[in-house]
């Protein structure tokens, strides 16, 4: 049966020529992780539906990897399916776009989260640095007991520009708030989450920024667990990629431990990207980067039900010195110092 | 110091409470002479019943959804391990392949499910959980009370009371007797009218029971949703648990409770002066490298049951 | 008469081997009644299907004059049925009581009454004489004791006919006494008795009556008092057999084995070997006499190799040998026959020509370079099937596949082969029938008359008084004495063994 | 005899049958085209030239994984730790690929020779461990599979890289890859794996069957007593089966890192070719001929199952579910040839 499926592919395509067809291929994460992943299919699938385009092949379409060596092979799967435009979400594909974009020079890649300089590869990086410095600035001002902690997925340079610019958001309006880092090693670990958020939540820490993906998790679960067991207990979490609310919900109430959330619009630059492609103008060999400026990142809508206006108000004055360039927030702990 | 043992001891104790029901029901299958590898798998699949049911079902049963998760999660994991048990008891499986098959099934399988049900790659999160308790008048107790018997969940608890209970059954009735003598000498057994597949088929069927309660616990109270991450080794760990503690229901709590310390330090470790400038890999290794060397050093000598591994061929000589 | 079991016509087919063909067997009320036949006779399988374990394919068994059908061991032992096993049926990590209490557990609440179980078993041990302690781990018991705590299952569960499959296998000659005196107390008591065994002597002494059966079929049944050993063994094998093997005085040479004060401890440091003496010459055959467990196996593990002594001296040929590698042993010239020919002798799993070369592999022609060559190694093992008569379908069948006997014949065709100048042979023809035995003691005897030294160890005294030119009495470690076989007697050798001085006739060594 | 051998060729054949059919009927039960399922995944593996090549390259470690596996099985030792010999290969490969540059002649053996030793000493730990102390491998293995996991993320982090989350490329002088392959095979990520893992293969067989090594290996994994008494040194012999078994495990790794990847990077999880390695090796009869075909199958199933939720809609665990059920009907073998002999008899 396989050579005859193999001749049937092209024609069912040769029919749809016309068309733009996108497609991305995620990490192991899948288009549910609640992260990057997930925001990005959203991007896509929006893109899809405004352009009247199908899911599957010749529309908008994504792959899931089991595994490292999926990557390539999943891109590769979209190449010779002939979509137009090819995402690779995550720093995770880095090599792999690489590559095939190396072999594959007509077709058209994009990577979120790395840069990979290949004229027919478009980049797209965030400064989630600059929208950590909001979230850092929140907790800064609202912390009771002046130590905050982070948690981060795996100690990479991406993680550390969450890491740098929280710590400078919180030094920026409270110098006396000290700042607990700790890594769990893994972005799927939530045991080690909960582990780690119950030892800081212990130690006095009554904020948890995470930049750890499902190990994040653990973090939301210690935390309402913490909080049905004592509802006046003053604790939070600050969600991360995506606006975290939900994840935060204490059942039974309507409250939620999420104190706010820094958004990563990975939606918006996927859209945007493949908007462009669609109208030719690819930016190959490009790195695009989001910031507070463009509005790639920033802080979730919903922290008004927990946080106070006028805290809201020094966040936004901050963004505005950020934007303007009258404050440089950090990237790495180097700077930081 | 006082601080940091309440910091690391209940989170031990939560660490160690989904390996402890695990270990027991390993406990179970394999004094009876079932080598019970699958235990990974069948607490996947107790992880997987249990959010998924958590999830259907939680507008249903309010707060007792959790417990009532817990109760499916038994039962469809003691299903699941019939497979097990027809293939090595019935079919003379050899039962360490049967047990890898268990795992790669019940991951495949939950995995499959899950995309199907929810068209993605992991469920939803768990809304109701257990609750965090003190528990009355024990967690009153000046410097125990709030190490031991505060801020713990009660199926923790729960674990470490059935530890006790399932060392009655083995040690003081007589189907705790008989599942012995099943795993020591099957055919002993037997010529004393004691039906072998009948007591290897509970056996297996109440490790499916025990690993499905660990796995479900696990995934309501840590993970709090089911993912291919889930349940990654935990089974494992339990089964180790269970060598290191000799097969005895208590030594397996132990080792658990162990395995727990150890996790729980490899991760709170960062936060104490002392252990601060360790790299995090020796902390990682540290349960790992000390069953190794457990295994080697105090327990050199660690008796399985005799027949373990081995089909019950009626009239084989 | 009464009769209390008829198994009449009974069939036993395992896939397309007939193992019982309508085999019938009568037991009277409160005899003794022996069951007689060779190895793989069908013995054990009829007493299998009586206790519930096979299911027959033809036939009637009846109790009591009752068609019954035993569908498994309960209905057996509800029947009154009870049976002491071939290989015991005990849970070594278990204690005594909770052995005998297995599936029939007394219970309060819901609990094991261990107590009231003890006292049960202390009671019944006191008033059939078996002296078992109930508390008393298996492991940590004597096989004899073992073997009372069957007879005590059986009891436990009231039977009142029981049987026994080869009960005297294992036993030590005084063990074996004492289990004849532990029958007919049984039988006074009102029961009857089946009685499994290959040892005539034993069925002359104590049974009423004897059903013989050959090639799984009933031969007939006498009464003991009307026959004797020699129609017995006739009957059973379905030709004349010798019991006294012929053999010509040896012609003794110069010393091949010379053991000096020899210490061995076990790996709990007790001393099992003590300042042993022992020399075995060219051209003879030592027996070793003596009760299980008195450093038998440890002399034998200390000259080939597989245990280290502590201190004294063990030559071959001149040459020390003592703490050497098995194989550094094997090569100066030492063949070991062991005792657990399955557990030692053989690799089950390979198939018989891999077996015949299991210490020589590496030795050209069987290999050149690393490199086996098959072809020299099942040349070899043909060769040895014909020689030592090894019934199989051919080299290339497992070893599993073989019977006790032709593994043993295998074995030993290998062991000799090799053209050792010592050749141990420990326990050559445990649970052998007596046409496999005879074959076996022609072999080493043939050994002897070719120049070379034999050191036989065995816990049958027939076996030692038989083959052997010279017989040494262990105990406790010790070699006691050492005595001619012409000139002494079972009971001389008994009381030996059991630990009394030889004073009175002088010893030479 | 050979009726017994033609049975043992049947059962894995009906296994893989069995499996296959219940695949479909789960699939059927979901809602799903069983056809349009396996047709993909039969396109996805064999369709074209690229997916041929993927499908090598996928069963190039799981031949070796098998190997792996089944050498240690075939001498009585059941080796679970044939994913962490394989990590740790992974690791020592692209560890000499990154750290010189050499001829090529001279580096690419000596990175495969650094796998194999990586692969050996993980190996040797669970093997010395039980001659010594008589410890459970498995259990061993177990451990040691966390233990490779976590010092390789380690020594990504702060030896191969500056707390980066992987390595470097490693020089092509020690790369398996070649355009030869690549261009033959549309780009795929075939590499030159494939030729030694199936050397390695008639390695294991000659080993085994041929030398007195493998007899003396054998021997003792069927009894060990009697090998002792044979004068074999038994402790010397497990340690040595499992430094062999590690051996095979750690060039899987190197296949992987001088190969596929080109690289390592820090692993959240287990790469599962290792388990799947039991897999590969108890369809395969523990037989290295059998290994082959049966690591053609998996990796046939593995890389054709990312063709399934494009092509057909059908999640890629489904082939996960089918292997899991082959190993089961293999491992139920008992089964299957209760059948086969009953349908013999009726044949007559
Ligand atoms: N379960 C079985 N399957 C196949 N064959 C069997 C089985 N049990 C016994 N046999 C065969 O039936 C025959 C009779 O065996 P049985 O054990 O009854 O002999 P026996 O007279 O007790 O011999 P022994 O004196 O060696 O104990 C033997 O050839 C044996 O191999
Ligand atoms: N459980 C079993 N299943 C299948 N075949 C068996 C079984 N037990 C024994 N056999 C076969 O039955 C035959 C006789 O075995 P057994 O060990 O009873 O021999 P035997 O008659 O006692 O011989 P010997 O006199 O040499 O001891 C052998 O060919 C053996 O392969
Ligand atoms: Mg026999
Ligand atoms: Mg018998």
């Amino acid at each position: 049966g396989c050579g005859q499926q193999g001749q049937e592919e092209p024609k069912t395509d040769e029919g749809k020529v016309s068309e733009f067809s996108v497609a991305m291929v995620t990490d192991m994460g899948g288009i549910d992780d609640k992260s990057f992943n997930q925001s990005a299919w959203e991007g896509l699938q929006k893109f899809g539906e405004e352009n009247g385009l199908k899911k599957g092949k010749g529309g908008y379409d994504y792959l899931q990897s089991k595994g490292d060596a999926d990557y390539a092979t999943n891109l590769n799967k979209l190449v010779r399916n002939d979509f137009d435009l090819i995402f690779g979400i995550g720093y995770l594909m880095t090599d792999a776009i690489t590559e095939i974009a190396e072999q594959k020079p007509d077709n058209k890649f994009a990577i979120v989260d790395s840069v990979v300089e290949k004229p027919n590869v478009a980049s797209i990086t965030f400064k989630e640095h600059e929208g950590s410095f909001l979230v850092g600035v929140v907790a800064g001002l609202m912390t009771k007991t002046n130590k905050i902690g982070f948690v981060g997925g795996v100690e990479l340079p991406l993680i550390e520009k969450f890491e740098s610019g929280f710590i400078a958001g919180v030094k920026a309006v409270n110098p006396n708030a000290t700042v607990t880092v700790q890594y769990a090693g893994a972005f799927d670990k939530a045991d080690k989450g909960k582990a780690i958020a119950s030892s800081m939540y212990a130690s006095g820490v009554d904020i948890i920024y995470h930049a750890a993906g499902g190990t994040g998790n653990g973090v939301f679960s210690e935390a309402i667990d913490l909080k049905k067991q004592d509802p006046n207990k003053e604790i939070w979490v600050i969600g991360v990629d995506r606006d975290q609310y939900e994840e935060g919900k204490v059942p039974g109430t309507d409250k939620s431990v999420t104190l706010t959330s820094m958004v990563k619009r990975v939606d918006v630059a996927v859209y945007d990207l493949a908007t462009k492609t669609k109208n030719g103008n690819f930016p190959g060999g490009q790195a695009v980067e989001y910031g507070l400026k463009e509005d790639g990142v920033g802080i979730a809508p919903t922290s008004k039900n927990n946080v106070p206006e006028d805290v809201l108000k020094q966040v936004d004055e901050w963004k505005q010195k950020i934007i303007n360039g009258e404050v440089k927030v950090p990237t790495t702990r180097a700077e930081l110092k | 110091m006082l601080n940091i043992l309440e910091i690391i001891i209940p989170s031990a104790i939560f660490f160690a409470a989904p390996l402890i029901f695990t270990a027991l029901g390993g406990v179970f299958s394999e004094r009876s002479g079932v080598v019970n590898i699958g235990l990974e798998g069948l607490m996947v699949i107790g992880a997987f019943t249990g959010v998924v049911f958590n999830l259907t079902f939680a507008d249903q049963f309010g707060e007792l959804t959790p417990w009532l998760a817990i109760v499916v999660a038994m039962v469809v994991a003691s299903i699941f391990s019939l497979m097990h048990a027809v293939a090595s008891i019935s079919l003379r499986a050899d039962q360490v392949v049967s047990g890898v098959a268990i795992n790669f099934l019940a991951l495949g399988l939950s995995l499959f499910l899950v995309k199907m049900w929810y068209g993605k790659g992991q469920t939803d999160q768990v809304q109701v959980g257990f609750d965090k308790i003190d528990i009355p008048i024990l967690s009153k107790i000046p410097v125990l009370g709030p190490i031991l018997f505060s801020n713990g969940y009660l199926p923790s608890y729960l674990a470490i009371v059935l530890a006790f209970v399932v060392w009655y059954v083995i040690y003081k009735t007589p189907f705790g007797l008989r599942l012995r003598a099943v795993g020591e000498h099957p055919m002993a057994a037997d010529t004393m009218g004691i039906n072998v597949t009948k007591m290897r088929y509970i056996a297996v069927m109440l490790s499916g029971a025990l690993a499905g309660i660990g796995g479900s616990i696990y995934a309501i109270i840590i993970s709090r949703d089911f993912s291919h991450a889930t349940i990654s080794g935990q089974g494992f760990m339990a089964l180790a648990a269970m060598i290191f503690g000799k097969w005895h229901p208590l030594g397996a709590m132990g080792a658990a409770l162990f395995f727990g310390f150890a996790q729980s330090l490899s991760i709170v470790g960062q936060a104490i002066p002392f252990l601060k400038n360790v790299p995090t890999v020796y902390l990682l290794i540290l349960p790992y490298a000390l069953t190794i060397l457990a295994l080697t050093g105090f327990i050199g000598r660690a008796d399985a049951p005799k027949a373990l591994g081995t089909p019950y061929v009626k009239g084989k000589r | 008469m009464e009769y209390v079991i008829e198994m009449l016509n009974i069939r036993k087919v395992f896939g397309s081997f007939v193992a019982n063909d309508n085999i019938t067997l009568q037991l009277k009320k409160g005899e003794i009644h022996a069951l007689l036949g060779e190895n793989g006779a069908g013995k054990s399988t009829l007493m299998n299907v009586l206790f519930g374990l096979y299911q027959p394919d033809g036939g009637e068994i009846r109790v009591k004059g009752k068609k019954v059908n035993i569908p498994n061991p309960n209905v057996a032992n509800d029947l009154g049925i009870g049976m002491v096993h071939q290989h015991f049926m005990l849970v070594d990590t278990f204690t005594v009581t909770e052995n005998i209490i297995l599936g029939s557990e007394p219970t309060k609440s819901g609990q094991i009454d261990i107590e009231r179980a003890e006292q049960e078993v202390r009671e019944l041990s006191e008033r059939y004489g078996l002296a078992v302690d109930p508390k008393a781990k298996i492991a940590d018991i004597s096989v004899g004791m073992q073997q009372r705590v069957e007879i005590l299952k059986t009891l436990y569960r009231g039977a009142d006919i029981l049987i026994f499959d080869e009960p005297t296998a294992v036993l030590t000659p005084q063990e074996i006494q004492e289990l004849i005196q532990i029958m007919k107390a049984l039988v006074r008591e009102g029961k009857s008795i089946i009685l499994i065994t290959h040892k005539l002597k034993e069925i002359m002494e104590v049974c009423d009556r004897v059903t013989v059966i050959r090639r799984g079929k009933g031969i007939g049944t006498l009464n003991v008092s009307e026959t004797n050993p020699n129609e017995l063994a006739a009957l059973m094998v379905g030709r004349e057999v010798h019991f006294k093997t012929e053999k010509q005085p040896p012609k003794v040479g110069k010393p091949v084995l010379e053991i000096q004060d020899l210490v061995v401890k076990d790996s709990r440091g007790i001393t099992v070997v003590d300042h042993l003496h022992l020399t075995v010459h060219a051209g003879e055959i030592v027996g070793i006499a003596g009760v299980d467990g008195n450093g038998q196996t440890e002399l034998i593990e200390a000259i080939t190799g597989l245990m280290k002594s502590e201190s004294g001296s063990i030559r071959l040929n001149g040459k020390e040998i003592r703490n050497l590698t098995p194989r550094q042993i094997t090569e100066t010239g030492v063949g070991h026959i062991p005792q657990d020919r399955h557990k030692h002798g053989l690799v089950l799993d390979f198939s018989i020509g891999e077996n015949m070369v299991l210490q020589t592999y590496y030795k050209e022609p069987y290999s050149k370079r690393g490199v086996l060559n098959f072809k020299a190694i099942y040349d070899k093992a043909r060769q040895l099937i014909q020689e030592f008569d090894v019934r199989t379908p051919d080299e290339y069948t497992k070893a599993r596949a073989l019977s006790g006997g032709n593994q043993q014949k295998a074995i030993i065709g290998r062991e000799v082969d090799r053209d050792p100048d010592l050749l141990i042979a420990a326990q050559p023809t445990r649970g052998l029938d007596v046409g496999a035995i005879e074959f076996i003691h022609k072999r080493l005897i043939e050994q002897r008359d070719r120049g070379k030294a034999v050191l036989l160890v065995s816990f049958e005294l027939d076996e030692i008084m038989n083959v052997s030119d010279r017989i040494a009495v262990i105990y406790e470690g010790k070699i006691v004495a050492i005595v001619d076989p012409k000139e002494t007697t079972e009971q001389e050798l008994g009381l030996l063994m059991a630990g009394s001085k030889r004073k009175e006739a002088g010893v030479s060594s | 005899m050979s009726e017994n051998r033609l049975t043992n060729i049947l059962v894995p054949v009906f296994a893989v049958i069995l499996g296959i059919i219940v695949g479909a009927i789960v699939m059927l039960v979901s809602g799903y085209d069983p056809i349009a399922g396996y047709s993909a995944l039969l396109y996805g593996a064999f369709g074209d030239r690229y997916y041929i090549g993927e499908t090598i390259r996928q069963v190039t470690p799981y031949i070796l994984a098998g190997l792996a596996v089944a050498f240690a099985f075939r001498t009585g030792l059941f080796n679970i730790g044939v994913e962490g010999q394989l990590i740790v290969g992974w690791l020592a490969a692209v560890w000499v690929g990154v750290a010189f540059e050499l001829p090529k002649v001279i580096h690419l053996p000596l990175a495969i020779f650094a796998a194999a030793a990586a692969g050996a000493l993980w190996g040797f730990i669970p093997g010395f461990l039980k001659a010594r102390f008589r410890v459970h491998e498995v259990i061993v293995t177990i451990m040691m599979n966390y233990i490779a996991l976590y010092v390789s993320n380690a020594v990504i982090r702060s030896v191969l890289s500056d707390q980066g989350f992987k390595s470097e490329k490693i020089y092509p002088s020690a790369s398996l890859r070649s355009e030869f392959l690549q261009s033959l095979t549309d780009y795929s990520t075939l590499h030159y794996g494939i030729i030694i893992s199936l050397i390695a293969a008639v390695v294991m067989w000659f080993l085994l069957e041929k030398t007195t090594t493998g007899y003396e290996l054998r021997a003792v994994g069927f009894n060990q007593h009697a090998s002792h008494y044979a004068g074999m040194n038994v402790n010397r012999n497990i340690v040595l089966s499992m430094v062999i078994s590690g051996v095979f495990a750690g060039i899987a790794g190197a296949m992987e890192g001088l190969g596929t990847f080109e690289n390592v990077s820090v692993k959240a999880g287990f790469t599962g070719v290792g388990f799947d390695g039991i897999a590969v090796a108890l369809l395969g009869g523990n037989h290295a001929f059998g290994i082959i075909l049966a690591a053609i199958l998996f990796g046939a199933l593995k890389v054709g199952a990312l063709e399934m939720p494009s092509a057909a809609d059908v999640p890629t665990e489904l082939v996960d579910i089918v292997i899991a059920l082959i190993i089961f009907f293999v491992a139920s073998s008992y089964l299957i040839r209760l059948v086969l002999t009953r349908l013999k008899k009726e044949g007559k």
